[in-house]
């Protein structure tokens, strides 16, 4: 099992949300997160102070998905979360040593 | 006692006032419209600048600042009660009055002045009190001790601005000079400006200040608090007439002309200089535009009002630039560059404006532009010193009792934790 | 100047204001309540409407609606002292005033307006030409270009306000017919609502409405602003009396019960048809119950103010289902079926409840049920073809000079940031 | 009718109300001020009230109780409308006035109540009725539902606010027999502080409590809703003289010390135990100090004032540690120990301060300590006992019919999204 | 050692610590997110306009621990945080190949 | 390659962020977390009744790095958030299987 993490633009989430529905992914979580990168944040001026801020808001979205179904995970997301300009984000994915669902103590690929 | 408030008014706008020769007769007009200028006031510090303050500073500071607004009204209205009426308003002397109305002694439900209860103008000065001090929490913001703030707000209402009301409104020299100062440009906006300016440098700077930006944490916030003290003063410059009349009328229409021509003289140059003009911005010309106008609202006219604004806006918007960006002075919530220079600005173009040529309510006798120009500088200059000189030797007096700062954890941490032991937002 | 409005109020209610046959005497108890009710209507907008606003739309534009009522509340002011108080409440035209009081000439610390100074007067009527295009924000909320947004406002409030006020208070040809609009229903929600209408279909949808949701960033903020109204606006009705007496007492009266009455019917109609009634739905209906009783607070009894509350919390209702769910347009925080058809039931409403017969002041000498309504239904129809004309012509016209729209990247990271250089909360 | 309230006033301080004597004719400057206070005391519940409970409960139930406090407001105003007024204010009856004025009838713009319209009297006595059920939403907050709060809210207006404001102010019996309260120390707090500890224990705990912390969400809101409490206050006690006179400058004046005065009480409490002198605890204390005034504002003078106001911010702060500390009742916001005691406090301490000899207005005719103390204790023992029985009866009764409590997933869930179906915040 | 990253309901934040802290855990780091799952949502109801909101807020603890002790903590957590409805959250277990204590400068098992 | 997060105090994200720089990474993701470990919480009071506020806020970093640069990367962080006192946090480490760039479906180090 892996666990696949994309940070991507906020904006974006619904669609990827949707395309992993789509593709029959049932579970998810999400976070808001600040990102840093090549894409180049905004100024903010109080009182005639300018201030780069270089964070940019990003979410976060954690899916832990089967082996078998990873590629697809990951091209549902990539072709959700593109706009193809800077900033589009990241996956990363890590392997799982195992899933454990609270309510039924099921593990591995059950448990997702 | 001598009210040369009234009596500087009176003076240069003797028509204006035809229900004051019937003194010490209630007016229940005049005394509905006093009852509310005082509400106003108070809404004006709580929860206005204590909110438009709050949101300027970062989160873990928010109650802090609150606090500190709240403590200041509470403990100046004590002594007010104790001695600071008394001492501001009763007895003839130049520099400061008498103890005769220690305790509101003699303030019964009868005691009149002139055409309002005797009590509903304590009230009224009252919040004066509360507000002054309260001003000046913006240059010591997120860093200061709430001990040593305490004692330093209680010294500097009995020997600042216990005087020096005196000296403006309570019969005492300036009064007698002919200063003209109808709602407190000395009294209050210069006063609490330069010691605001006089406390930041005596504590310092903020940790990380200027590298570090410290944005405001929440500018909704500041913009209801400014919402809230135009409004607010309303009460303060309307009120500061006494009377519910074409003085009260008139101030108001001019205090209104001064916020909305400083906010957008600051708006614009934002919008010049950025292309970005910003709520924080436009807010903060319109307090310029309140307290340069403050001095000046009930002598001049319309058009006085609109100009008055558009110098508040302008002139505090560059002071503001030359204190933080240029000397690097971390006035924290730019108190100086906003009261007190503000204060100073309008004090001064009273001496113009207040001519009937623009439609200002004239000079008294023997006066002309250059003796009241003159009358106003030194106002300015005397206040200001005085102000500032004792604030300094206060706070350098209290340092040896109590440390003034925060120590360098609780900064960190924030003080609503270290100090209040609570935090603003639990979401 | 013939001010009709007084006029209207005195030819129906004469025995009620017995203090207005010494016109020109100034009245302190009436002076202090409207130096109050233009606070009071200040209040009402900033920070009043610009929070229940700012609540409703996602955090990243939280302050650009701020600043949109702020600047428009700023630039307003100054309209009104150039030339909107002499165009709309000077000269004798049937459409239009004249400039004798450009600039406030004339307006000095003794000019009176009946019983009170004619500067009160002056600001209490600003505060009207403030409010009423703020009120219109709301349509466009979210996808505006801040610099549009102002052309746009001072033309209208030059091309739209200062008419129609002329037409029915400063006596022009409306008031002339014998129109009753006590305080507004027609100058101010009417032509708010159909502009705003007007702006969001020229403007077009938000990207995403209707499928995404957009939800408002923060109830409290609204709910604390509906509370602020629901305060200003005794002094939006009460103070349009222009005096301290039983019409203003009755007015006040009428407009909290058409507020409770309101609200109860918006939140019993959720109750009903969700089982979850819901804060913002009784928020909606008290501004619903106050728009529509606007119009009729100087005319209608306690029964008429409660009948009129429940009708304009109904009607508003579905109105609101209608445009936004039914046709899909996106007005985006409800202006048009809130302000605008609210106030023209209230208006037309007036003509059932001044009825002596239903506790009102009863009908003008020579009207009737049928020829009042008609008068009525003429004030509705023409204001709201006027104000919707126009602003059509208006937008397309600025629409060739600079774009209305934000482009799209400014609108999906938010105009907080992209034309204000500030973010709302860095918490 | 008669009007204890004004009977007792008049009693005691003849000589203050000279205007009183033209009974039946209007004085615009008592009226502007009755306008601006109810006003005023509408802004002390919404959203002053609102806001201040709002930010003490968590986040998930902020519109809950903005919600609860909401339409309490509009109910009772509709309440009042139909048959509250007339039982409380028209008729002779000692217990219960009679039905001559259901739905205000007869109350037209001619008519008058001493020197104001009665519309003004019927608006600024709504807004008593508005306010009192809405003070003990905070002891049930966070866990009653919706509909059981609605019914025994209004129940309890007619069963309890209602003849207990005929008692006391509307000339039953308690008027009779002398009990001095002027604004509502058994009337509103007393009533609001006991039923609220009722409602508490007979709804139980929230889970958790006291185990978990269940901090506040936002003290900000908080501080922000005390301030308009301030300044909303000064409307409640200030217009309970129903006129701008001295009493009512004397009543504002002896308010806010009491409120400095019981904030810095509590402060310095705090500040001595903990070494960490909170907001919320200097706000409390204020509460403290203006609910414990609120019986005596208008018999006590300055220094009756501050140390009615040290009494009640002490005591207010013990009591508050024993309800919940130490008997772990969970009243929620601290409503009992807060408004009840308060109430119970003031009510007894002004058969102290009214004496002459601390500068009070003296005992009426007959009345000395002893006499006025027995009364002062029995319409606190009395209105207690009431307002406590009558309360636990109809919960009892309420509860079945429906459930008072909301289900523990709802509970968990928040009653917000749970019960309104919106949540307060999306940031 | 094992990175354990626990997603729960939000109340249960308490009862899932102390039972960390009965079984000699002692650190953890916590954020707030939001679910997406087999649990359902919520309605939100805006002047009429009703809102399905899929996300529903969730705690996500993570807790850094030695290999013996895995077990022993995945147990822990699903005792504490269970409340057999669904909704009661995941447990995803990965390897992690280093901890370094900032200020120590300690790595490995010493460092958790 | 290997994602390192580190849970630092607040105040030391731009000294951290600096120093990563510094060493040439350019980009990293951050989230605002709340720990609970050895460094004790504060007590809030509220109208008397004290409170035990177990968790501190910190302040996550997640940086996805290539396996060479690992090592400078752990000591820079470790070097700009250390300040010597209990709570200064920790770094962890996990192995990434892959990373992709969402714009342009780079995999791999080319991805980072
Ligand atoms: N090395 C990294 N480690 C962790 N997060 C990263 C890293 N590089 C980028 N990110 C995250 O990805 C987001 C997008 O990266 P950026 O370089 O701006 O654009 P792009 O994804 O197009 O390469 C960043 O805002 C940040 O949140
Ligand atoms: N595949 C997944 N990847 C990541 N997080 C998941 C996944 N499935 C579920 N979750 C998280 O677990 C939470 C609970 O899952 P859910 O399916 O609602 O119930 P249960 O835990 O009872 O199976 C979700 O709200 C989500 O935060
Ligand atoms: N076992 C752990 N698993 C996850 N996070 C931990 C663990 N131990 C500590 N932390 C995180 O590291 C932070 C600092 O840990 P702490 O024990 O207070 O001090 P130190 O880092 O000096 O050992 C904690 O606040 C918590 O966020």
């Amino acid at each position: 099992m892996k666990l696949v993490t994309a940070i991507i633009r906020p904006f974006k989430l619904d669609d990827v949300k949707d395309a992993l529905s789509a593709i029959g992914i049932m579970g998810m979580t999400v976070s808001e997160v600040k990102g840093f990168g090549r894409q180049k944040g905004h100024t903010e001026i109080y009182r005639g102070a300018e201030y780069a801020i270089d964070f940019i808001p990003k979410t976060k979205i954690e899916v832990a998905v089967a082996d078998d179904v990873l590629d697809k995970v990951i091209d549902a997301i990539v072709e959700s979360a593109k706009g193809n300009k800077v900033g589009d984000g990241k996956i990363f994915v890590t392997a799982l040593d195992n899933v454990v669902r609270i309510r039924t103590g099921e593990t591995g690929t059950d448990a997702i | 006692m001598k009210f040369s408030k009234l009596l500087a008014t009176a003076l240069v706008s003797l028509a204006v006032v035809p229900t004051m020769v019937f003194a010490d007769e209630l007016d229940s007009g005049d005394t509905a419209w006093m009852l509310t200028s005082s509400a106003l006031v108070l809404f004006m510090l709580l929860p206005g600048l204590s909110l438009f303050y709050a949101g300027l500073v970062r989160s873990k500071n928010v109650l802090s600042v609150l606090m500190q607004c709240f403590t200041i009204a509470c403990v100046m209205s004590l002594v007010w009660f104790a001695v600071g009426y008394s001492l501001a308003f009763s007895g003839d002397g130049d520099y400061i009055g008498n103890l005769d109305k220690a305790f509101l002694a003699g303030v019964t439900v009868d005691s009149m002045m002139d055409t309002i209860p005797e009590s509903v103008f304590v009230v009224f000065q009252m919040t004066f009190i509360m507000i002054t001090p309260a001003l000046f929490v913006g240059g010591f913001a997120e860093r200061m001790n709430f001990g040593a703030m305490l004692i330093f707000s209680v010294l500097w209402g009995l020997i600042v601005y216990v005087p020096v009301t005196h000296w403006v409104w309570g019969g005492g020299w300036l009064a007698d000079k002919g200063l003209l100062d109808f709602a407190g440009g000395t009294v209050v906006h210069i006063t609490a400006g330069v010691s605001a300016l006089v406390a930041a440098l005596v504590l310092g700077n903020r940790k990380g200040f200027p590298q570090k930006p410290m944005t405001p944490h929440s500018l909704t916030l500041t913009v209801v608090g400014a919402g809230m003290l135009w409004f607010g003063w309303f009460g303060f410059n309307g009120g500061s007439a006494v009377a519910a009349n074409g003085g009260a009328g008139m101030a108001m229409l001019v205090t209104h002309l001064s916020a909305a021509a400083g906010s957008l003289a600051w708006m614009t140059i934002e919008w010049i200089r950025f292309r970005k003009p910003s709520v924080l911005g436009i807010v903060t010309g319109m307090v310029a535009g309140l307290g340069t106008i403050t001095p000046a609202s009930g002598f001049v006219g319309p058009i006085g009002g609109v100009v008055i604004g558009l110098c508040g806006g302008t002139v505090c918007y560059f002071a503001t630039q030359l204190i933080k960006g240029g000397l690097k002075i971390d006035d924290s919530l730019d108190v100086f560059p906003v009261h007190g220079v503000g204060g100073a600005l309008g004090t001064i173009l009273v001496a113009f404006f207040v001519s009937a040529a623009y439609g200002g309510a004239g000079y008294a006798q023997g006066m002309g532009l250059g003796s009241q120009l003159g009358v106003q500088v030194l106002g300015v200059v005397v206040t200001a010193l005085y102000a500032g000189v004792v604030s300094y030797i206060l706070l350098k007096l209290i340092a040896l009792l109590t440390p003034l700062r925060a120590d360098e954890e609780t900064e960190q941490q924030g003080l609503d934790v270290a100090q209040h032991g609570e935090t603003g937002y639990n979401m």
